[in-house]
């Protein structure tokens, strides 16, 4: 295992203290706390924002506070969901009185630490609605599991909520257009080489010089399968099919796409997938209307990427439009 | 089988013990199915919660239960910090006023952290998760009879050896369906670990 | 080597149709060419910035296209520099008559095939000025050499001339800013792991499991010397050091700050020497003004990273907090 | 020895011949001591070069240079494209009204090519470039003495191999200073392979 790191007991801090040094105009770290909010929190009339989650994603998701996009982020151990006393700092700490919205990965841990913020929170007066991301296609959805992880399209819930907040939203409009993008919103990853967390010192699964992981998470778990490496075009066109399959009907509609790096995929590969993407969608008389290519949602130093489609309707395009103006995400 | 303060604070020692010592065998057993923390985040929250324990003073059994919950919550975050910490705080409720602790009392108490995580985790008996070996554990101290320590530790090594040959239907397992089967839970590890240095307080008792 | 790519020979081709593709409100293919401009150019009365070199450093060079930075980047293929035929081409496409400023990386090749260019260009009867960028002190500097090379510090070069122009400067102007920014500027870089060109199969050198190449460049070349790997803090402060001995005076002085990764390193980790960086700098009484953290000029999926300072004055300082709005740099 | 435009194409030729078969030992080169890609650069650039001047019509030998010199220049990029485009563009200038090459007419052009590259490359001879190849097959070549296919490999090959001892100063490999010697320079090699071409183009035409 090679890291720039020091103690590995020590990276949550100590990556916190950069970003804070890093964007000191933009975000500030609540004393004592895994928590970065916005400078200038609480936003007065303006509904709240609040996203989080294990660390090892940046820039999710520290990255995306900013006017447009979130009020606080709530970073964890890595991998590891931040607990419910950092949650409600966060939440207490950006509640302007009109509520704050929570967005929610679905990970067990994530759901029960969130969501045990958020009783601590409504007791003591605070209203608090939130949306639980599952945008993995790779995993069945079935009622009787867990369901489907959240992943990359976890930034467009930031983006599309975070949009209706600041354009006035109440906290019913937003967990409204957030529940859109859920619902429309399909994702799927593959990992060419697994990552590795600090404090574990090696890798969750190895991969052969041929193989790829298929079906993969942002947390170094294993895929779903694992098959021989193809050419981009090949993998691509794997990923989009489970994608356009799935149970949003993507015919003949508008669509934002992210190819989403895992970390340690060059930025030209991911334009070469976005590529293909897009020769595909227009074969197929799907029309992208929004294109994001880059890290968005990481995995460490994974090799691989994500597909994601989200299909929008006017209001939707609106929101991805509006002004943004976080470390990580600008419009 | 009474339980004393000494003997709760001894139970938690012992806890952080074997999962110091085992902390590399739980991330590798987490690394199988799921995301390979498991045995840091056990570490970290039981390393804490001894420190607490250790150098406070309690009057209850509750009292140092609910230390631990509040500690275990505080620090592990996961899927297992919520876990754990209801469970302590399940049991801290229940035992509130006791200043002695029965056995019966005890049983309640792992009766109601049993039921305080199924609803916390969504999770029933034979998802492979940590649930698998508290299940077979409160039904066995609520039997009352022959309850020893050796039992214990039958009962709960048995359970969590169980959750090798079941699939997944909760937790971060579930997201490999079928690959899942083969490997034992890490969480259920983790339990087996605390029921284990229970019977241990239970033998020094002897 | 595992690639997400079709084959060799396409990947620079395939990613600069990606990259239109991704963003096509803001820049444009010139056809038949690896040339990408501003969509608007060529801007009129201003003076317009050409910057290039080989492809593998992404988002260099495409995706500093945009008001307040780049008119257009040229792309070679993988680490290699572009033929002085695609250069004259972006040179044509975006003068407006002010005349096209070249910044240019100091490497043979670069300095060559823009240098042709610009004489084809001055024959034509386009006023070409240039800058040769040489911020990386890992190399010895002497006058009977090749000289240092030119790595991060581009993109500042990038950002204040592009603003320069951008605000009205001639192209004497222009070519003045770029050059306090390469007289003010110092980089230097480490290795955690080689990388691979695509056409090459393999890396240009191996790394033990606990060594890593400082004084590293951004294509794949081995370093200055190897190491053992040691703390992040240990690591920034070996770079630190050598940049703030170097021949700029940044005592008592304001800086920008650059923790540039090098393709493959977690953002974490980045923000991790940016906390080291912004502690020893702090404690030696220089004042950090801008903090820039991310993947600005990569070298293809190399772990690593570089640290940069630029000694600002009130007239760089205005320049860098100007308006910019290309795909990876927003101010 | 007179050039003929047959020869100069099947000198194109049989360089690109040399350059593929050996692409991978020109990118190994490059990867001990710069960025790996000489054998990527020369195998595009000659490929290009052959496909042109095998399909086209030539009057000259300065007509076959010109081309290859537009092609190497549009191809190959990096060091070694204006390097080697420069060469074969001086060489087609010099050669320009000439309609058949003498032996000192070559060795006038290989000298203006030479010059060109130094003047390109800022670089003199000893600086661990393909100029070391150059220089002394330009001043052998001028002798006018003895030129002979045999010696010319020799010549050329001699001096290939002269520039692992030595430390770069110019290009690339001039970063890694001192860790640059004990390496032959790609560029060297490539070069070498030019007049091993050359050299077979002269043995056939015995
Ligand atoms: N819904 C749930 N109900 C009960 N236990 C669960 C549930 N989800 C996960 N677990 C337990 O938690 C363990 C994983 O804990 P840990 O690795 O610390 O957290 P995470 O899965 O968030 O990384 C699993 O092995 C399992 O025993
Ligand atoms: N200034 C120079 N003058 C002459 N030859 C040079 C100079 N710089 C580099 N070269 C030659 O170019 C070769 C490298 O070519 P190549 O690898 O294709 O380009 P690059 O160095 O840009 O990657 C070197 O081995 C050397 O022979
Ligand atoms: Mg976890
Ligand atoms: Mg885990
Ligand atoms: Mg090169
Ligand atoms: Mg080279």
């Amino acid at each position: 295992m090679k890291k720039v790191i020091n103690n590995p007991d020590d990276v949550v801090r100590e990556m916190l203290e950069g970003m804070t040094l890093a964007y000191p105009e933009q975000v500030r770290n609540l004393e004592g706390t895994t928590v970065l909010v916005r400078k200038d929190a609480p936003v007065d009339n303006k509904v709240a924002i609040v996203s989080g989650g294990g660390s090892g994603h940046e820039p999710a998701h520290a990255g995306y506070i900013g006017p447009g996009m979130l009020d606080a982020a709530v970073a964890g151990e890595m991998f590891t969901s931040p607990t419910p006393d950092q949650v409600i700092e966060a939440i207490r700490a950006v509640d302007s009185g009109q509520g704050v919205f929570l967005v929610i990965k679905n990970y067990t841990g994530d759901v029960m630490n969130f969501e045990m913020a958020r009783e601590m929170a409504e007791a003591e007066g605070i209203s608090v609605e939130q949306v639980i991301v599952n945008d993995d296609v790779a995993v069945e959805d079935s009622s009787f599991t867990t369901g489907r992880r959240g992943i990359a399209g976890t930034v467009f819930v930031h983006k599309i909520a975070g949009a209706k907040a600041a354009a006035g939203g109440s906290l019913k409009e937003v967990k409204e257009a957030a529940e859109k993008v859920v619902a429309n919103t399909r994702s799927m990853g593959v990992a060419l080489s697994p990552c590795t967390i600090p404090g574990a010192g090696k890798p969750n699964f190895q991969l052969e010089d041929d193989e790829m992981e298929v079906g993969i998470g942002i947390h170094g778990e294993p895929g779903t399968k694992r098959e021989k490496i193809a050419p981009a075009d090949d993998i691509a066109e794997e990923l989009l099919q489970k994608v356009l399959e799935d149970s949003v009907d993507f015919d003949k509609s508008e669509v934002a796409v992210m190819v989403n790096g895992l970390g340690a995929t060059p930025e030209s590969e991911l334009f070469i997938v976005n590529r293909y993407v897009h020769s595909k969608l227009s074969e197929k008389g799907i029309n992208v209307t929004h294109t994001f290519v880059g890290e968005y949602m990481t995995s460490l130093e994974m090799a691989g990427f994500s597909i994601t489609l989200m299909k929008v309707d006017e209001e939707m395009k609106q929101l991805l439009d509006a002004e943004a103006a976080a470390p990580a995400f600008h419009r | 089988m009474v339980m004393t303060v000494e003997q709760a604070v001894t139970w938690v020692e012992k806890t952080n013990a074997l999962v110091q010592s085992n902390k590399e065998y739980l991330t590798e057993l987490d690394q199988a199915i799921g995301d390979g923390d498991h045995g840091l985040n056990m570490s970290r929250g039981f390393q804490e919660a001894e420190a607490k324990v250790s150098s406070s003073e309690y009057e209850t059994v509750g009292g140092v239960f609910k230390d631990t919950a509040t500690v275990l919550m505080s620090k592990i975050g996961g899927a297992s910090g919520p876990l754990y910490g209801t469970a302590f705080l399940k049991m801290s409720m229940f035992l509130r006023d006791k200043p002695s602790v029965t056995q019966a009392d005890f049983a309640g108490a792992v009766e109601e952290a049993l039921n305080g995580m199924k609803q916390r985790g969504k999770a029933e008996q034979g998802e492979k998760t940590m649930i698998d070996v508290w299940h077979p554990v409160a039904d066995f101290l609520k039997n009352g009879q022959n309850v020893n320590a050796g039992k214990l530790v039958e009962v709960a090594e048995k359970a969590m050896e169980g959750t090798k040959d079941t699939v997944a239907t909760k937790g971060r397992a579930a997201y490999l369906q079928e690959r899942s089967k083969g490997h034992i839970d890490p969480g259920s590890t983790s339990s087996f670990y605390l029921f284990q240095a229970l019977a241990d307080v239970w033998k020094e008792g002897e």
